[in-house]
C-alpha cells in the first residue's frame, strides 16, 4: 500500500507541476495587456507611465526568468502579489477557500445522501421505478445550472423571502446565518450531481445483482433485504465512489456560475475577476489550488477504493 | 428411511419470460434423492440440469417460472411461503456453485463469510460463530484454519476457495446438499480432493448430495444413481452400474463412446504420428519466463530452465495443471510474450532477440488454435474473412476472388458448409467456431502450430470430432503440432510423445505410453491417479489404491 | 483673489483617520503629485495649471496659476483629487488612511468591505451612520436580487432592465443623467479617416433606438456636445437618407465600406448598444464585422486603434466644455476618444475659451469649437444615460449629484439616515 | 463488415420514451438545416420599438428579444448554430479521446502514463478557465468554441476507450491476430475499434448534450457565442437577464435548451443498451 502511495503522490506533484506551467505560458500570452488595466482611470496612457509598471511587476523581465522565480516562489508557498490590490495571492485565496470547500463538501454530502439511495431503490425494483428514476434524473442533467439558480432565488429570496439571495455570512459569526446562506447554492450545485451518483448506483446495483456470489448469500439463506444491503449495495460502492471522486473534480469548474449567480465568495469569482482584470499572479495562484484540490480529491478517492476493495490494496 | 423421498421433484418445467413471451427449458423432470445418497444429474450444457438444480429452492433468476411439484421431506416448495423457503435455504438445502473466483464476495473475508452463514438461522453471539466457524474450516481439511478466517476470496486458490465455501455450505448440517459442477473449475488433483470430502462430509453428517456435472468420470467415482438429461428431458435414470453397463438409452451410449477414456489395458496406437527424422520444428532449451507483479517486489517465474523439442510432423503434448505455465511457453514459442533467458528456434528462426522482419517471415508458417470459442474470432467479421485473414496479412494472397474461393475450400475441409462464410460467429455453435479457429490455423499451410486447449471448453461427444479434425488435418497436412492440455485421457488419444509441467518446470517427458503407463516420477503418478475413468468398477479400485497410497504418505 | 491666485483656509484642527494633523504642507506636496504627468492621476487635467503654492500657515496657503481655468475649484472638489498623508504619496503603498467622514475597517478583496464613522471629521455631528457594509455583486441581477430580497438596503449602478421592477416593489430608484456615449473613429487608417463618413455615421445613429435597446429608455439622446447650450446641442440629426448620400459623395453609391465594430463582452450595455449602431450602420450601407473581447482586451485593442468605430461612455470631471473637450480630442491615445484625432483650430478654440476672460470671447470661441466639431465629427454623440441608486424607503437623506459628478455622489453620505 | 445489428436487443432498449427523444432529436437536427427557409424573419433583423413582444403576437408566433427581433427564427437558426458547435466539439473531442484511449489501452506502460496524464492534466484545469482562457486569446467565434468543448470532453472519451480496450485487448482473437502477423494498426482498426466501439457511439449523443449545456453556461458568463449570431445559450442567458421584464425568452429558449439535451441524453442510454453488450437492461 505504501509504494502505491507514493507514486501517486509523485504523479501528482508532476500533474500540479504541469498544469503550473501550463496556465503560466497561457496567461501570459493571453492579450490585454495587466499595465493597461492598472493604469486606468480616463487620464490616459503615457508608455512611460505603462512601462513603469510593468517594471515594477517584473513583467518587463524574460518571460523564462519571471517563470522561474515564479516557480521558486510557489514551492516556497508563495504564490506572488495580486496586481490589481498588491495583497498576497496566497492569502486571498486562504481566506475564500473555505466557502468553495464548505460549498462543495455541501453538494457531494447533499448528491450522496439523495444520489445513493434512489439509485439503489431504482436498481432493486427496476421496472416502473427504473424508468421513473433515469427520466428525472435525465431533467436533471439537462436543465442549464444557472437557469435552476435564478429560479431558485426568484422563489425563495426575492418572493418568499425565506432564505438570502447571495453572499455567506461566515460560519464564526452566525451559523444559522451560514447555513441559510450555503443552503441554495449548495442544493443548486448538487442537483445535477444526485443524478450522476444515482445513475451511475443504479448501473452498479443492476450489474452487481447478477454476481454469483449475491446468489451464494442467498443460498445461505439470508433475507433480501440483508443480501441487498451487505452483497449488492456494498459492492456497487465501489464504482459509485470512482465516480464521486471524478464529479468532484468537475465540480470546481461548475461552482463559478453558482458563485455568479448566487454571488457567493468562493475561489471561482476570485479567478474570473483575476483574469478579467489579466492578474496573473491571481490566476496562477487559484488554478494551481484547484488543481492541486483536484488532484488530493482523486488520492482520497484512490485510497477510499483501496479501503472499500480488498483486490485494490495489492497494486 | 421413510417411505417418502427426502427430495421428490415431479414433472417440473421451467420457463423464463423474455420479451414478453414463455420460453421452456426444462419440461416434466422427474428426480428424486433419498437420505444420505449421492445422486449424479449429468447432461451436455443447455441440458437443463443446472436450472432444475436451482429451482429446489428457486435460486433462478426474478423472470423465471416454475411449474410441478418439488417436495422436500414431504413438505411441497413450489406453494412455500417465501419466509419459509429462506428458512429451509442454508438449514435443510445447502448449495456449493461451479465458479470458485466469483462465488464468494471479493470484499469480505473468509471468516465474515463464515459467521454470515452461521448466524443466518441461529441467534449466537460473533465470537462463538468465528470459533465454530475455526472448527468447520478443520472439518474441510483447510491449513491453519485461524488464519483462513482473516484472508480474502482472491489470497487464497481455487481449491481452497471451494472448500471454504463447502464449509459455509455445510455450517447448518443440511440434510441435502445440491452441488453445481462443483469441480469442473479446478485440476484434477484438487478435483479429487474435493469428491473425497464430498464423500467423507455425506457419510460423517449423513448429509444426500444431488451433484450436477457434465463429467462421466466424476459420476462413475462419486455417484450411487444417475439421472441423464438432454435437452431439458430426462433421458434415463438408474443405479451407476446400470446406466455404465447395461443401459440401453442410444443418448447414454454416445455418451460414453465418446469420453476420453485412460485405458488401464494398453492401445493400438490408433491415430499418434511419429517425428519423420527430419530438423526438429521446434527446439527449447533452457527457456525461463517472468511476469513483473510490482514496483519493487521480486518478479513472478512462471516457466524456469524449460527444455523440450517437438519433431517434424509430430504432435507433443504438454499437460499440467493451471499456473504451471504451459500456456506461457505456447505463447511464448509464438513470440507473443518477452522470454527472460534460454532459446527457442521455431522452424529454423531463433525467437529470442529475434529482429521484426524475420518474426513476420516465421509468423508466416506458425499458427496457433485458443480455447476459447466464444473469444477466439472477432464478433464484428464474418467467418469467411477471418478464416483468410492470415493470407492478407502476410501478403500471401490480396485477390479478394482468390481469397473467397480458399475460404469456402478450408471451411468444407473443416466440414462446414461452403454457403455459411457470410455468417457471423455469434451464430455458431462452440464445436463450429473451433472447427473455424482449424480453419485459420490452417489457411497458411503452416509448418508448426500451437493448440492452447483448443477443445477444453467444449462438450464432450463435439471434443470428439474435433479432436479428429484435428488429427485427420495433421496427417494430412504434414505440420507439427505443440498441443497444450490439463486432460491427460485427450492427450493420450492424439500425441505421440508427452511433457508433463509442474509449476513452470518440466517433471519428465518420454513417449505417451511410457508417461501414462509407467510413470516415473511421483507427481505424474498422482497426476494419473486422481482422474477418474468413465467405468464404475474400474475407478472403485483406482480410487482404494490412491487413497491406500495417500495414506502411506501422509 | 483673482483668476489666477486663490487664497485657502483650512478648518483647525483637522486630523486623519489615524489622529496625525493635516496640515497645509500635505495639500501642497498631493497636489503637486497630482500635478506630475507621470503619476497618471485622475486629477490631473485639473491641477497641471498650478505653478506654486505658498504655505502661509498650518491652517493657510495661496495657489497661484500659471494659466486662468475657470473650472479649477471644481477640479479641486472632485473626489479624485484626495489630500492623503505624504508617505502615502506613492505607487505601492496602500493609500487608505484619509480624512473623510468614514475611515477603512476591513476589506477583503473582491467580496466587501466595512467602513466605519470618523468622529476626528470636521462635520462629524451631522454623519448619522456610524457603520456601512458594503458588498460587491459582480452580476446586476445578484444585485437587483439582493435588494429585493432585503439582504442589503442600498445598490448602486442598478441595470436598467431593473427599473420598473424595483419601483413596482416600493423601492426608490433615485439616479441623475450624467455619463454620456458615443460612437469614436480610428482616423488614422481606415474608412474613417474620411470625415464624410463620420459625419455619415452621425446622421444614420437612430439613438431613440439605442437608449431603448442599452438603456431601457432610460436616458437621453444626444445630437451634439452635452450642456454645451443650444449652439453645440444639435449639430447632427437622425437623418439615414443623408447619411446615404454622404456614402455616395465618399465613393460609396452602391454598398457602404467593410468596416470593424469594436465592442466588449465585459460591460454589456455598451454591447447592446453597439449592436443597435450596427444595426442602424447596416441600415445605410455599411458592412458591419462585429467583434466583442473582454474589457482588458477591448482597452488595448482601442488604445492601440484597433477598430474603424467603437461605442464608449465618456464623463468630464467638470460641468465646463471647454474644461472636459480638450481631453477627448487631443492626440494622447486613450480607450475612450478616437484614436489619431487631431485638430489644431478645434484646440486652439478650446484654449481661447478655456482662456477667456469675459463671458462674451468665452462664447464665441466655444462657438467656433463646435462648429468645428459639428463638421468634423471627431465623436458622434449618442446619449447621455441616466445612472441610478436604489435603496429601501427607510433610507433617506441621500443627494444624487448632478451632470457629470453623478457616479461620485456615494462618496458623500453624511447626511444619509437609516431607520429601523 | 458491421456485425448484424440485433434488432431484438433494438425493441428492448427504445421505451416510448425513447422513441420520443428520437423523434425530438430529429426535428431538432431538421430545424437546424432549414432554418434559413422555414424561419419566419431575418434573425438579425431588429425592430427595437416592438420589443418584448409576448407569444402568440400577429407577426411574431413566438414573440420578440431585447432588440425586437423575432424569437423563432432566432430559435430556428440557433438550433443550426448550437448543433454545428456541439457536434463539431464531440467530433474533435471523440476523435482524440479515442485515439488516446485507444494507444494507452492498447500499448500500455510508457505509452498509458502518457496518454492518461495528459487526460488528467486536461480534468485538473477548471472547465471554466480553459474556456476563458482559449476565448480571450481567440475571441469566441464558433471555431474556437468547438476547439475548447471538443478540448474539454477528451477526458470522457479517453477514459471509456480505454477502459474498453484493456477488456478487448486480452481477447484471444487480439492475441490470435498479433499471432498471425497482423500490423498493429490492423489489430487497431479491425479487432480493437469495432468492438469498443459500441460504448463510444453510446457516449456521442450525451457529449453532444453536453456541449450544449457547457455552451450555455459559457454564454452567462458572456464567453459564448458572440452576439449579434443566435445561440441558445445567448437567448437563455438575456432570457434570465431580462426575467423581470420578459419571462417568456427565458421560458422558451431553456425549455429548448432542456429538452434537446434531455433527448440527446436519452438517445445516448438507448444506444448503449442497445450496442453496448456489457450494459444490459434487464426488465
Amino acid at each position: 500500500m505504501v509504494s502505491f502511495l507514493i507514486r501517486r503522490i509523485a504523479t501528482a506533484i508532476v500533474l500540479a507541476w504541469v498544469v503550473l506551467t501550463l496556465i503560466f505560458f497561457a496567461i501570459h500570452t493571453v492579450p490585454g495587456d495587466p499595465a493597461y488595466q492598472l493604469a486606468g482611470g480616463d487620464s490616459g496612457f503615457t508608455e512611460e507611465g505603462l512601462q513603469q509598471i510593468r517594471e515594477s511587476l517584473g513583467l518587463d523581465r524574460p518571460l523564462g526568468e519571471q517563470y522561474a522565480n515564479y516557480l521558486l516562489g510557489v514551492l516556497g508557498g508563495d504564490l506572488g502579489e495580486s496586481f490589481a490590490t498588491g495583497q498576497p495571492v496566497a492569502q486571498s485565496i486562504l481566506r475564500r477557500l473555505p466557502a468553495t470547500l464548505q460549498l462543495i463538501a455541501a453538494a457531494a454530502v447533499l448528491a450522496i445522501a439523495a444520489g445513493i439511495p434512489f439509485g439503489a431503490w431504482a436498481g432493486r425494483r427496476r421496472g416502473m421505478a427504473d424508468a421513473l428514476m433515469t427520466s428525472v434524473t435525465s431533467v436533471a442533467l439537462a436543465v442549464p445550472v444557472y437557469v435552476v439558480g435564478a429560479l431558485a432565488v426568484l422563489l425563495f429570496s426575492v418572493t418568499w423571502r425565506l432564505l438570502p439571495a447571495g453572499g455567506l455570512t461566515p460560519f464564526a459569526e452566525d451559523p444559522m446565518g451560514f447555513l441559510r446562506g450555503l443552503l441554495l447554492p449548495a442544493v443548486t450545485l448538487s442537483l445535477a450531481f444526485s443524478a450522476v451518483v444515482a445513475r451511475m448506483t443504479r448501473t452498479a446495483v443492476i450489474e452487481t445483482s447478477d454476481r454469483d456470489w449475491v446468489r451464494t448469500a442467498t443460498s445461505f439463506g439470508l433475507t433480501r433485504r440483508r443480501v441487498f444491503n451487505r452483497y449488492v449495495l456494498r459492492n456497487s460502492m465501489n464504482p459509485v465512489v470512482t465516480v464521486v471522486g471524478l464529479e468532484i473534480g468537475s465540480f470546481l469548474g461548475a461552482s463559478v456560475i453558482i458563485e455568479r449567480v448566487f454571488n457567493y465568495p468562493g475561489i471561482s469569482t476570485l479567478l474570473i475577476d483575476g483574469v478579467s482584470a489579466r492578474d496573473y499572479p491571481v490566476v496562477q495562484g487559484v488554478v494551481i489550488v484547484i488543481a492541486v484540490l483536484f488532484i488530493l480529491i482523486n488520492l482520497v478517492v484512490d485510497i477510499l477504493y483501496g479501503i472499500l476493495d480488498p483486490r485494490a490494496r495489492i497494486r | 428411511m421413510s417411505d417418502t423421498h427426502l427430495l421428490e421433484i415431479s414433472s417440473l418445467s421451467v420457463a423464463f419470460r423474455i420479451d414478453g413471451e414463455n420460453v421452456e427449458v426444462t419440461h416434466g423432470v422427474d428426480l428424486h434423492v433419498d437420505e444420505g445418497e449421492v445422486v449424479a444429474l449429468v447432461g451436455e450444457s443447455g441440458s437443463g440440469k443446472s436450472v432444475t438444480a436451482m429451482s429446489v429452492t428457486d435460486l433462478l433468476p426474478p423472470n423465471a417460472l416454475r411449474s410441478g411439484s418439488i417436495r422436500f421431506a414431504g413438505e411441497e416448495l413450489l406453494t412455500a411461503s417465501e419466509e419459509r423457503i429462506r428458512k429451509l435455504r442454508g438449514d435443510d438445502v445447502a448449495m456449493i456453485f461451479q465458479e470458485p473466483m466469483t462465488a464468494l464476495n471479493p470484499v469480505y473475508t473468509i471468516g465474515t463469510h463464515l459467521v454470515e452463514a452461521i448466524r443466518c438461522h441461529r441467534d449466537i453471539t460473533r465470537e462463538a460463530a468465528l470459533a465454530e466457524a475455526t472448527g468447520l474450516l478443520e472439518q474441510v481439511g483447510l491449513p491453519e484454519p485461524a488464519a483462513m478466517l482473516g484472508r480474502y476470496p482472491h489470497e487464497i486458490s481455487g481449491g481452497q476457495r471451494q472448500r471454504a465455501m463447502i464449509a459455509m455450505a455445510i455450517s447448518a448440517r443440511p440434510r441435502l446438499l445440491i452441488a453445481d459442477e462443483p469441480t469442473t473449475a479446478l485440476d484434477v488433483t484438487v478435483q479429487a480432493g474435493i469428491l473425497d470430502l464430498l464423500l467423507r462430509l455425506r457419510t460423517e453428517l449423513g448429509m444426500a448430495i444431488l451433484i450436477i456435472t457434465h463429467d462421466m468420470g466424476v459420476v462413475a467415482d462419486v455417484a450411487d444413481r444417475v439421472v441423464v438429461m438432454q435437452h431439458g428431458l430426462v433421458v434415463d435414470r438408474g443405479t451407476t452400474d446400470h446406466i455404465f453397463y447395461d443401459s440401453s438409452q442410444t443418448y447414454t451410449r454416445d455418451l460414453l463412446e465418446a469420453v476420453p477414456d485412460l485405458s488401464a489395458v494398453a492401445m493400438t496406437r490408433s491415430g499418434a504420428v511419429a517425428a519423420t527424422g527430419e530438423a526438429p520444428t521446434l527446439e527449447v532449451a533452457g527457456l525461463r519466463i517472468e511476469y513483473r507483479t510490482g514496483w519493487r517486489r521480486a518478479p513472478f517465474v512462471a516457466v524456469d530452465d524449460v527444455s523440450f523439442t517437438v519433431g517434424d510432423g509430430e504432435l507433443v503434448g504438454l499437460v499440467g495443471e493451471s499456473g504451471s505455465g504451459k500456456s506461457t511457453i505456447g505463447r511464448a514459442v509464438l513470440g507473443l510474450t518477452p522470454i527472460q533467458a534460454g532459446s527457442a528456434r521455431v522452424v529454423g528462426t531463433e525467437i529470442v532477440g529475434v529482429r521484426r522482419q524475420d518474426l513476420r517471415l516465421m509468423r508466416r508458417t506458425v499458427s496457433v488454435v485458443f480455447q476459447d470459442p466464444g473469444s477466439s474470432l472477432n464478433p464484428r467479421v464474418p467467418i469467411g474473412r477471418t478464416i483468410t485473414d492470415p493470407l492478407r496479412w502476410n501478403r500471401i494472397e490480396r485477390d479478394e476472388r482468390v481469397l473467397r474461393k480458399t475460404a469456402e475450400d478450408l471451411l468444407e475441409s473443416v466440414k462446414i458448409p461452403r454457403e455459411w462464410a457470410d455468417r457471423y460467429p455469434h451464430e455458431l455453435s462452440g464445436g463450429q467456431r473451433q472447427r473455424v479457429s482449424i480453419a485459420r490455423a490452417i489457411s497458411t499451410r503452416p509448418r508448426f502450430m500451437v493448440a492452447d486447449e483448443p477443445t477444453s471448453a467444449l462438450d464432450v461427444s463435439v471434443q470428439a470430432s474435433v479432436l479428429d479434425l484435428l488429427q485427420e488435418l495433421q496427417r494430412s497436412m504434414g505440420f507439427s503440432c505443440l498441443f497444450i492440455s490439463h486432460d491427460l485421457a485427450v492427450v493420450e488419444r492424439i500425441a505421440s510423445r508427452v511433457i508433463v509441467l509442474r509449476k513452470g518446470e518440466i517433471v519428465e517427458q518420454g513417449t505417451a505410453s511410457d508417461i501414462l503407463r509407467a510413470p516415473r516420477e511421483p507427481y505424474t503418478q498422482a497426476l494419473i491417479a486422481a482422474v477418474p475413468v468413465p467405468d464404475p468398477r474400474r475407478q472403485r479400485v483406482r480410487r482404494a489404491e490412491r487413497l491406500a497410497a495417500a495414506g502411506r504418505r501422509s | 483673489m483673482d483668476s489666477l491666485t486663490y487664497k485657502f483656509m483650512l478648518h483647525d484642527g483637522l486630523t486623519y483617520h489615524d489622529g496625525t494633523p493635516l496640515v497645509a504642507d500635505d495639500v501642497r506636496a498631493a497636489l503637486l503629485w497630482y500635478a506630475d504627468p507621470a503619476n497618471s492621476a485622475r486629477s490631473y487635467p485639473g491641477v497641471r495649471f498650478i505653478k506654486d503654492i505658498a504655505i502661509a500657515s498650518d491652517t493657510e496657503f495661496t495657489i497661484t496659476l500659471n494659466s486662468v481655468n475657470l473650472s479649477f475649484l471644481e477640479y479641486l472638489a472632485d473626489p479624485s483629487a484626495f489630500i492623503v498623508p505624504q508617505n502615502q504619496l506613492s505607487a505601492d503603498v496602500e493609500a487608505t488612511n484619509g480624512a473623510g467622514p468614514f475611515k477603512l475597517e476591513s476589506w477583503d478583496e473582491g467580496v466587501g468591505l466595512v467602513l466605519t464613522k470618523f468622529d476626528g471629521f470636521y462635520g462629524a455631528d451631522d454623519v448619522t451612520l456610524d457603520r456601512i457594509d458594503v458588498s460587491f455583486y459582480s452580476d446586476a441581477t445578484a444585485r437587483v436580487n439582493a435588494l429585493l430580497s432585503g439582504d442589503v438596503d442600498f445598490i448602486d449602478y442598478v441595470p436598467w432592465e431593473s427599473y420598473d421592477q424595483l419601483e413596482a416593489s416600493g423601492f426608490v430608484v433615485h439616479g441623475e443623467v450624467g455619463v454620456f456615449q458615443s460612437a469614436i473613429f480610428n482616423v488614422e487608417t481606415g474608412p474613417f479617416a474620411d470625415p464624410k463618413l463620420r459625419l455619415a455615421v452621425a446622421y444614420a445613429l437612430n439613438r431613440e433606438n439605442a437608449t431603448a435597446a442599452a438603456f431601457f429608455g432610460h436616458g437621453t439622446s444626444l445630437f451634439g456636445v452635452p450642456g454645451s447650450g443650444p449652439t453645440g446641442e444639435n449639430l447632427w440629426e437622425y437623418n439615414p437618407e443623408r447619411a446615404k448620400e454622404l456614402l455616395a459623395e465618399a465613393g460609396y453609391a452602391n454598398g457602404g465600406p467593410k468596416v470593424h465594430l469594436l465592442s466588449n463582452s465585459t460591460y454589456v450595455f455598451l454591447r447592446d448598444l453597439a449592436l443597435s449602431v450596427q444595426a442602424d450602420l447596416e441600415a445605410v450601407g455599411f458592412e458591419v464585422e462585429f467583434t466583442s473581447p473582454d474589457w482588458p482586451t477591448f482597452t488595448e485593442e482601442a488604445v492601440a486603434g484597433k477598430y474603424d468605430v467603437t461605442v464608449q461612455g465618456n464623463v468630464g470631471n467638470v460641468q465646463d466644455p471647454a474644461g472636459w473637450l480638450p481631453r477627448l480630442v487631443q492626440p494622447r491615445p486613450e480607450a475612450n476618444k478616437s484614436f489619431g484625432y487631431s485638430n489644431a483650430d478645434l484646440d486652439a478654440a478650446l484654449a481661447e475659451a478655456l482662456a477667456a476672460e469675459d463671458a462674451g470671447a468665452r462664447q464665441a470661441a466655444l462657438d467656433r469649437a463646435y462648429k468645428l466639431i459639428g463638421e468634423d465629427v471627431p465623436f458622434a454623440t449618442i446619449n447621455q444615460r441616466m445612472q441610478a441608486y436604489a435603496y429601501t424607503d427607510r433610507v433617506s437623506g441621500f443627494e444624487v449629484m448632478l451632470g457629470f459628478t453623478q457616479p461620485y455622489s456615494v462618496n458623500n453620505l453624511i447626511n444619509v439616515t437609516i431607520t429601523g | 463488415m458491421m456485425q448484424r445489428l440485433d434488432t431484438r436487443r433494438l425493441t428492448r432498449s427504445f421505451t416510448p420514451l425513447r422513441w420520443a427523444a428520437f423523434a425530438f432529436v430529429v426535428l431538432v437536427i431538421l430545424a437546424a438545416t432549414l432554418a434559413p427557409w422555414i424561419s419566419p424573419h431575418d434573425p438579425l433583423a431588429q425592430d427595437i420599438p416592438r420589443r418584448f413582444l409576448p407569444i402568440g403576437s400577429p407577426d411574431h408566433l413566438l414573440g420578440t428579444d431585447e432588440f425586437g427581433r423575432d424569437l423563432l427564427s432566432r430559435l430556428l437558426h440557433g438550433a443550426r448554430v448550437e448543433l454545428v458547435v456541439a457536434l463539431g466539439a464531440s467530433l474533435v473531442a471523440a476523435v482524440l479521446g479515442i485515439t488516446l484511449g485507444l494507444l494507452g489501452g492498447y500499448f500500455g506502460r510508457w505509452v498509458e502514463l502518457l496518454t492518461m496524464r495528459t487526460v488528467e492534466v486536461i480534468l485538473a484545469f477548471p472547465p471554466i478557465v480553459l474556456a476563458l482562457l482559449i476565448v480571450t486569446i481567440y475571441g469566441s467565434g464558433q471555431s474556437t468554441l468547438i476547439v475548447i468543448m471538443g478540448l474539454l470532453f477528451i477526458p470522457a472519451f479517453a477514459r471509456l476507450t480505454f477502459g474498453q480496450t484493456l477488456g478487448v485487448r486480452s481477447a484471444e482473437y487480439v492475441e490470435a491476430a498479433r499471432a498471425f502477423a497482423a500490423p498493429t494498426g490492423v489489430i487497431l482498426a479491425r479487432a480493437i475499434l469495432p468492438n469498443v466501439s459500441g460504448a463510444l457511439i453510446a457516449q456521442f449523443p450525451i457529449t453532444l448534450a453536453n456541449a450544449i449545456l457547457l455552451g450555455s453556461g459559457l454564454s452567462y458568463l458572456g464567453l459564448g457565442i458572440t452576439p449579434p449570431t443566435p445561440s441558445w445559450g445567448g437567448m437563455v442567458a438575456a432570457g434570465q437577464r431580462f426575467m423581470p421584464v420578459d419571462p417568456t425568452m427565458l421560458i422558451i429558449s431553456s425549455i429548448a435548451v432542456t429538452l434537446t439535451v434531455l433527448s440527446f441524453g436519452l438517445l445516448g442510454d438507448a444506444l448503449r443498451d442497445w450496442l453496448d453488450p456489457k450494459s444490459r437492461r434487464r426488465r
